[in-house]
């Protein structure tokens, strides 16, 4: 078992002791009734870190992966405490969890919901996790959420962007700190039309599946709400590895914009086969062509090198943000490892920060306990009159103040929009934020059509 | 009015002209050998008796019936069988497996779907097998990988695998190409004993001109696609014609 | 018994043996133990190890008897866990309807794939079979996902909603897949000293599944069909020149697999009821061929333990991480310690793939008949030190399976 | 009319990679007989060869500049390229601009160190083992550079550019009477184009008018017949397999400015590799270039709008189905020859 105390004199030892207990059949017991799964009963917790390892999303599993060793650390009073100290809600002790010592385990997505599905029942069954988080696309994000919504523990979503993972696919023991598709559109096309101007011809490649999909619905949405004209909207194959033959006719179609709904590798692809085109050199209606990329990230913005100049886009956080918390966590991670840790780092850190937080409030590991906690609150994100607004209220995470809204258990935050860095300093210095948008402007109501269709459901508690 | 019938068989290749009016009668429970050098159309002429190549005129009868247009395994059920040039074999296989499928195939037809019942449960298959090898003398073989005997002992295997399906007419392509001379006259030998202990029908393609002089009682000289001359063997050997086309060439 | 020989009814005997006592097999080391780590015995792992080993029989079914390698079987298994999950949207959670369709529409397919596949040979064959399940996948992933036609819920997975009909859904039944009532997650759990053993109800209806087909692929394995199907391999021309349509042959043989394959995805459903599209990619068909080959193609265990070593490697191997290791050389002084870590680092966790590449080259180098060969090799071995006298023909006749994998 | 003439333009320039590709791989299945499934792999190392000549150039010592601050605060380290303190800054900067093409010139011996490697150390010892056998050892082989590869680069793509005079796109269409914007095409896609086309026509003519190329002919046509005559054909098969290295390398070295290289962008390639090789017929040269050639351009045509709107989904599936109505309509591929491959 992957426990961090485990020494070899300890396996020794219960080695003899075991070996004792199999000569005495009398000490055969069913294991009792817990009051829910994988209740943990010793001095320990193990959290359970699904993220990629392997796979075309496996350096951004990496980068998870460094962000929950640090908040491990930082929640067992380890390093410098990082986002702990300057996070609103000060339960924490820094003691592990309710003084349970904090370990994890950690599988292997592959980026595929059944081995997502199989490396999270594992440690689940096998390692017996109390909570799994981290992930990298939202097909894992939805399969490990419904998965484990059905066991009874606690899902703390990693990255994931689609709307259904807090629509129509939500799941009551499953949390999202990540920002939507919806939100990005919100953001972005305000930001489009002002610098843009309201007349514009869009032409949308999208990645054909399910993200692709709401991505372009979202910011389709957007945009025309402000005046823009979508000339067309081409899905690309998602195993597509050229996009020539898509980029080539968007000069000539009369579009004065490009639109990519392409993530990881489409992306950073469709991005450089554009700039290839020499799309941005060009002007077209009398205006310069421009491309944006909705959804961006810093690990692929370095795929793209010196395309994404200029590019705009959304991204959930930017290390180079200067509120307290981001201030903070970017040094404790930069210290550690070296460099500054990218928007999944920070996203997986809140999670496991935001669930240990969450039980300690509760004062138990039970699931339906901890949702409580985490969304049960009546506290409201201020200007914005809904009944919805409601949940738990946060600050000091690095987005500002965070609402974790009760109805979908979805995170409203602000959402910022950025753009490729003209003159980087350093590789790690690729984007700018351009606008911090205020999360009453990408606030939605939890029955928007976008969102609409699923069930929220009860807590499920396992046993 | 022979067992197979061939008549007015073309059949070109683009635009060679691979067989030209071929036309041959083999007698029922005779041997009938066909000679030729080579680019004669020998082969050409027995895919088209096995249904591996369609002529483009002309008619193939085999016991009244035609062949034309039929699927190999259908030409064999109707009671043709071949032996070709090189053993062709199950080599994976045992040597008793190897006689036991053809013998399925006699009783089961083309296709059967018998995926539950047990080999070792098949004593009639199992027995009949044993019988034709005893008869081919390997029975003592019968465990043996059939792909790892000597060329004879496969090529016996395979006239055994033919012989075990009862054929009425038995096709043999250069049945002793490329053997050591012990094993071609042992090869002779079992072919003249299969021809006098069996009603059997004999058609063989052949090279050797002493293996054809004593087997058969028939032959039909081809060459350039088109047949020469068909006589007894007492005649061939005497014929100018056939000296000049072919025996001349081979001296 | 049951109509087979001694040596059979020895295999599989020792297949009901070890499916049977597996979560116990499987769980060799204290709970609390470093050695922890290598424990395979809990549910979803026990369930994948039968799962994949169904699916690797019945590709073997086709791939070690007729020597036809297929490039799609995959999409079988796909289509079957589609079909058992839409029986769980649509009538019920219980699983037996379920695998019955996953099965009859895999067969479906496979009769449609395998009648076109069939016409070709060699990797003519095995790319118009790939062609055919990436087709399928692509589809599946994207635009048979589409709103208005929504088949496979694409990226996501098909999976039960809360609104899904269910017609024949009571409430008093589990809200899980179950069979008549009993939960196919429900496990009871076994404290003996410091050990722990799950007893899963999922992962024995799969274990009876297993020794049923099991059993059924001896019997073919046995049959004059079998040995048609072996003959195809050796020699078609022979074949067509005894009076034998190969074509019917082969392709029963390939609607057997491909129903061996749906009934693997309908258990992978009734298991986990979600279907993914990523079932079907060509990745997963090569990986159920490295499975056939790794273990022993043609052998009747070969392919089982296959599925099980690469099942284990990949669950197993990839959660090993730093900490492990760090805690498995602690005994070392901290440089050593380090070192050790270091040089094992690449090949652990997320560099799992490292590994099993390593090793499937070095079985396919050394061991061309699998780790079947492996098992047979290290019995010749102890064999010969008893003097008894060597053995000749047992090539299709695998012995005892080797206690390796699993 | 353009829009056609756009399509015909990026199909011949994506069949062109994939001709290369398949060229190597039927190189390799002709002459040695050998499925290698990690020919995909060559074409990715000859990629991050790209990337290596690219890291080697950018080799480069830290100064601290105290007026500008990292991200944890501290000040700022400028990083200068060797290179530049070496030969200047202005020379420094183009050889760096230059590393793709530079590049090419390390990659070829490299590609065929490791193309001999292969062969001898590997590859050799599956000659007369089951093809099933040669794919698996293969695949486990391409596993095993792709996770090196990964272990030393990472998961996430490389960029390597191109150098910034080939940078950007020409208008072609105003060249021959079009409007403005209405055929433009990236100008390194062309480089890779008329590279491409270079490299097959080189091989064809290495083939067809050496003595050594005459000799690996006939060994294709009959391996024993030219054994029997004494030639030492072994030898020049290991040669072969170099040089069918090199040119999978090669490809992958000039096509990392269009996509920036991956550690899996073998595999990528490798299944549709395969269609093509097989399409085009196993061991048939002009086949596979043929084959190459054909579905890039109806890759490109299926990506239309027009296309995708009349079957929805075309562009997904089209390699596939064009494989399956080659497959089925001529039982041996476009060029292939009889009964390679076929048991």
């Amino acid at each position: 078992m992957s426990k961090n105390d485990v020494t070899r004199r300890g396996v020794l030892k219960t080695g003899a002791i075991a070996g004792a207990g199999v000569a005495l059949p009398t000490i055969f017991t069913a294991s009792s009734a817990a009051a829910y799964v994988n209740e943990p009963t010793g001095g320990t917790v193990t959290l359970g870190f699904n993220v990629p390892q392997t796979g075309p999303y496996a350096d951004e599993g990496a980068d998870e992966l460094r962000a929950y060793e640090l908040a491990v650390e930082h929640l067992n009073g380890g390093g410098d405490g990082g986002m702990l100290n300057t996070f609103s809600s000060k339960a924490l002790q820094g003691n592990g969890i309710m003084g349970k010592k904090v370990q994890f385990v950690t599988g292997d997505t592959q980026t595929k919901s059944d081995a997502a599905r199989a490396s999270a029942k594992s440690m689940i069954e096998k390692d017996g996790a109390i909570m799994i988080t981290g992930g990298s696309s939202s097909g894992v994000a939805v399969a490990v959420q419904g998965l484990c919504q059905e066991a009874g523990v606690i899902f703390m979503a990693g990255l994931t962007h689609s709307n259904d993972t807090t629509g129509k696919d939500k799941k009551a023991n499953g949390f999202r700190h990540f920002f939507n598709a919806y939100m990005s559109g919100a953001a972005l096309a305000p930001v489009l039309a002002a610098r843009y101007g309201k007349d514009r011809k869009a032409y949308h490649l999208t990645a054909d599946y399910t993200w692709g999909w709401t991505q372009e619905e979202s910011i389709k949405a957007a945009t025309e709400a402000l005046g823009w004209e979508t000339i067309n909207a081409v899905k690309t194959p998602l195993a597509a590895t050229d996009f020539s033959s898509y980029i080539a006719p968007v000069l000539n179609s009369g579009a004065d914009v490009l639109i990519l709904n392409h993530y990881g590798g489409n992306m950073v692809n469709s991005l450089t086969n554009a700039v290839q085109f020499g799309l941005r050199e060009k002007m077209v209606n009398g205006k310069q062509f421009e491309i944006v990329v909705p959804l961006y990230s810093r690990l692929m913005a370095k795929g793209a090198g010196a395309n994404v100049k200029g590019i705009l886009g959304s991204t959930n956080w930017h290390w180079s943000l200067q509120d307290e918390g981001s201030k903070a966590f970017v040094k404790s991670f930069g210290t550690k490892y070296g460099f500054p840790p990218s928007q999944a780092a920070h996203t997986c850190y809140c999670q496991a920060v935001l669930y240990a937080d969450a039980v300690q409030r509760a004062g138990s590991f039970n699931p339906c306990a901890v949702e409580e906690a985490l969304t049960g609150g009546d506290s409201s994100l201020p200007g914005i009159s809904s009944a919805a607004n409601k949940g738990f209220l946060f600050d000091g995470l690095g987005n500002g103040q965070t609402l974790y809204r009760g109805a979908d258990h979805q995170c409203f935050k602000d959402v910022l929009v950025v753009r490729g860095k003209e003159n980087p300093t350093s590789e790690f210095d690729l984007l700018e934020v351009v606008e911090v948008t205020p999360a009453a402007q990408v606030w939605y109501e939890p029955d928007h059509p976008m969102f609409a269709g699923g069930e929220l459901g009860t807590c499920n508690p396992g046993a | 009015m022979g067992i197979l019938e061939v008549k007015n068989v073309n059949k070109n290749f683009g635009g060679l002209k691979a067989l030209s009016d071929v036309n041959l009668s083999v007698r029922e429970n005779s041997v009938h050998a066909i000679i030729g050098p080579n680019g004669a159309g020998k082969s050409t002429l027995l895919n088209c008796l096995v249904g591996k190549l369609i002529p483009d005129t002309g008619s193939v009868m085999f016991d009244g019936q035609s062949v034309l247009g039929r699927k190999p395994y259908e030409i064999n059920q109707m009671g043709i069988s071949r032996v070709f040039q090189t053993p062709e074999i199950f080599g994976d296989l045992t040597v008793l497996e190897n006689m036991m499928i053809p013998i399925f195939a006699r009783r089961d037809g083309a296709f059967r779907m018998h995926a539950y019942e047990s080999v070792a449960r098949e004593r009639g298959i199992l027995e009949q097998a044993e019988h034709v090898l005893e008869d081919m003398k390997m029975a003592d073989k019968r465990h043996m990988h059939a792909a790892s005997m000597s060329r004879g002992d496969k090529r016996r295997l395979e006239i055994g695998m033919c012989l075990s399906q009862e054929p009425r007419l038995l096709l043999l392509d250069e049945p002793t190409a490329g053997m050591a001379r012990a094993d071609t006259n042992n090869t002779i030998d079992l072919l003249k004993q299969i021809k006098e202990e069996r009603d059997i029908t004999i058609a063989i393609i052949e090279h050797d001109m002493h293996v054809v002089f004593s087997l058969a009682d028939r032959i039909t000289v081809l060459a350039q696609g088109t047949p020469l001359v068909e006589d007894d063997p007492q005649n061939i050997k005497g014929n100018p014609k056939v000296r000049e086309a072919y025996l001349g060439e081979s001296a | 018994m049951l109509g087979l020989n001694k040596k059979d009814t020895t295999l599989l005997l020792v297949v009901a043996v070890l499916t049977l006592f597996a979560p116990f097999i499987l769980n060799p080391f204290p709970t609390d133990s470093a050695m922890a780590q290598f424990n395979a015995g809990y549910p979803d792992l026990m369930q994948r190890f039968i799962i994949f080993g169904i699916f690797a029989i019945g590709f073997n079914i086709l791939f070690g008897l007729t020597g036809y390698l297929s490039f799609g079987h995959a999409a079988f298994l796909g289509v079957g866990s589609y079909s058992a999950v839409w029986i769980f949207k649509l009538f019920t959670y219980n699983v037996i309807p379920a695998i019955t369709l996953s099965v009859v529409i895999a067969a479906i397919f496979s009769l449609i794939i395998g009648f076109v596949s069939l016409r070709r040979s060699g990797i003519y064959f095995s790319i118009l079979t790939l062609a055919f399940a990436q087709m399928s996948f692509a589809l599946a992933y994207s635009v048979l996902s589409n709103p208005k036609f929504n088949l496979t819920n694409g990226e996501t997975g098909l999976q039960v909603y809360a609104d899904d009909p269910q017609w024949f859904h009571r409430d008093s039944l589990p809200d899980l897949p179950h069979l008549f009532g009993l939960s196919m997650n429900s496990t009871y759990t076994l404290d003996v000293g410091a050990w722990r053993f799950d007893f899963n109800a999922g992962y024995y209806l799969c274990a009876v599944i297993l020794m049923i087909v099991f059993f059924l692929a001896i019997r073919i394995f046995r049959s004059p069909f079998g040995m048609m199907l072996r003959a195809v391999k050796s020699n078609q021309q022979r074949m067509n020149y005894t009076g034998l349509n190969t074509r019917p042959y082969t392709l029963a043989a390939f609607v057997i697999s491909g129903m061996y394959a749906g009934l693997a995805g309908g258990l992978m459903a009734a298991m986990d009821p979600l279907a993914g599209a990523e079932r079907m990619q060509w990745t997963a068909s090569g990986e159920v061929v490295l499975m056939a080959i790794l273990g022993g193609a043609g052998t009747l265990i070969g392919p089982v333990l296959g599925a099980g070593f690469i099942k284990y490697f990949e669950n197993i191997f990839s959660k090993i991480n730093d900490t492990v290791l760090h805690s498995w050389f602690s005994f070392l002084p901290d440089g050593i310690e380090d070192f050790m870590v270091f040089i094992v680092h690449p090949f652990i966790g997320k560099g799992w793939h490292l590994t099993l590449g390593l090793l499937f080259m070095l079985v396919v180098v050394f061991l061309p008949g699998g780790l079947v060969e492996g098992g047979q090799r290290i019995a010749r071995l102890l064999k010969g030190k008893k003097k008894t006298p060597p053995s000749d023909g047992e090539d299709h006749h695998p012995k005892k399976p080797p206690h390796v994998a699993e | 009319m353009d829009a056609f003439l756009l399509q015909i333009l990026n199909g011949l320039d994506k069949g062109s990679a994939y001709a290369l590709i398949a060229l190597g791989l039927t190189l390799i299945f002709g002459t040695l007989g050998v499925v290698n499934f990690a020919h995909g792999a060559l074409f990715m190392i000859g990629a991050f060869c790209a990337v290596t000549v690219q890291r080697i150039l950018n080799l480069s010592f830290e100064t601290l500049d105290l007026t500008q601050k990292d991200f944890l605060g501290n000040p700022l380290k400028i990083k200068t390229p060797y290179i530049e303190s070496w030969f200047g800054q202005d020379i420094g900067a183009a050889i760096i601009d230059w590393s793709v093409p530079l590049a090419i010139l390390f990659a070829i011996p490299i590609m065929v160190l490791i193309g001999f490697v292969m062969e001898r150390g590997l590859i050799k010892h599956f000659y007369k083992r089951e093809h099933a056998d040669q794919i698996l050892v293969t695949f486990g082989l391409a596993i095993v550079l792709q996770e090196v590869v990964k272990y030393f680069f990472g998961a996430n793509p490389i960029q390597t550019p191109e150098p910034s005079a080939l940078r950007g796109s020409v208008d072609l269409g105003m060249m021959i009477g079009f409007q403005v914007n209405e055929i433009v095409y990236p100008i390194w896609r062309l480089v890779y184009f008329f590279f491409s086309v270079t490299i097959i026509a080189g091989i064809f003519a290495f083939l067809q008018f050496t003595t050594f190329g005459m000799v690996v002919r006939a060994g294709m046509a009959d391996r024993e017949t030219v054994g029997l005559l004494g030639i030492n054909i072994d030898r020049r098969f290991t040669i072969m397999f170099g040089v069918a290295s090199a040119v999978a390398g090669l490809a992958g070295v000039m096509y990392g400015p269009l996509n920036p290289p991956n550690y899996h962008m073998g595999m990528d390639f490798l299944v549709l590799s395969f269609v093509v090789v097989v399409v085009g017929g196993m061991g048939s040269l002009p086949g596979a270039v043929l084959a190459g050639f054909m579905l890039g351009i109806l890759e490109s045509f299926a990506s239309t709008t027009w296309a995708t709107t009349t079957i929805p989904g075309i562009n997904q599936i089209i390699i596939y189905l064009v494989a399956i109505i080659i497959l089925l309509t001529r039982p041996r591929g476009l060029m292939g020859r009889k009964g390679v491959m076929e048991d």
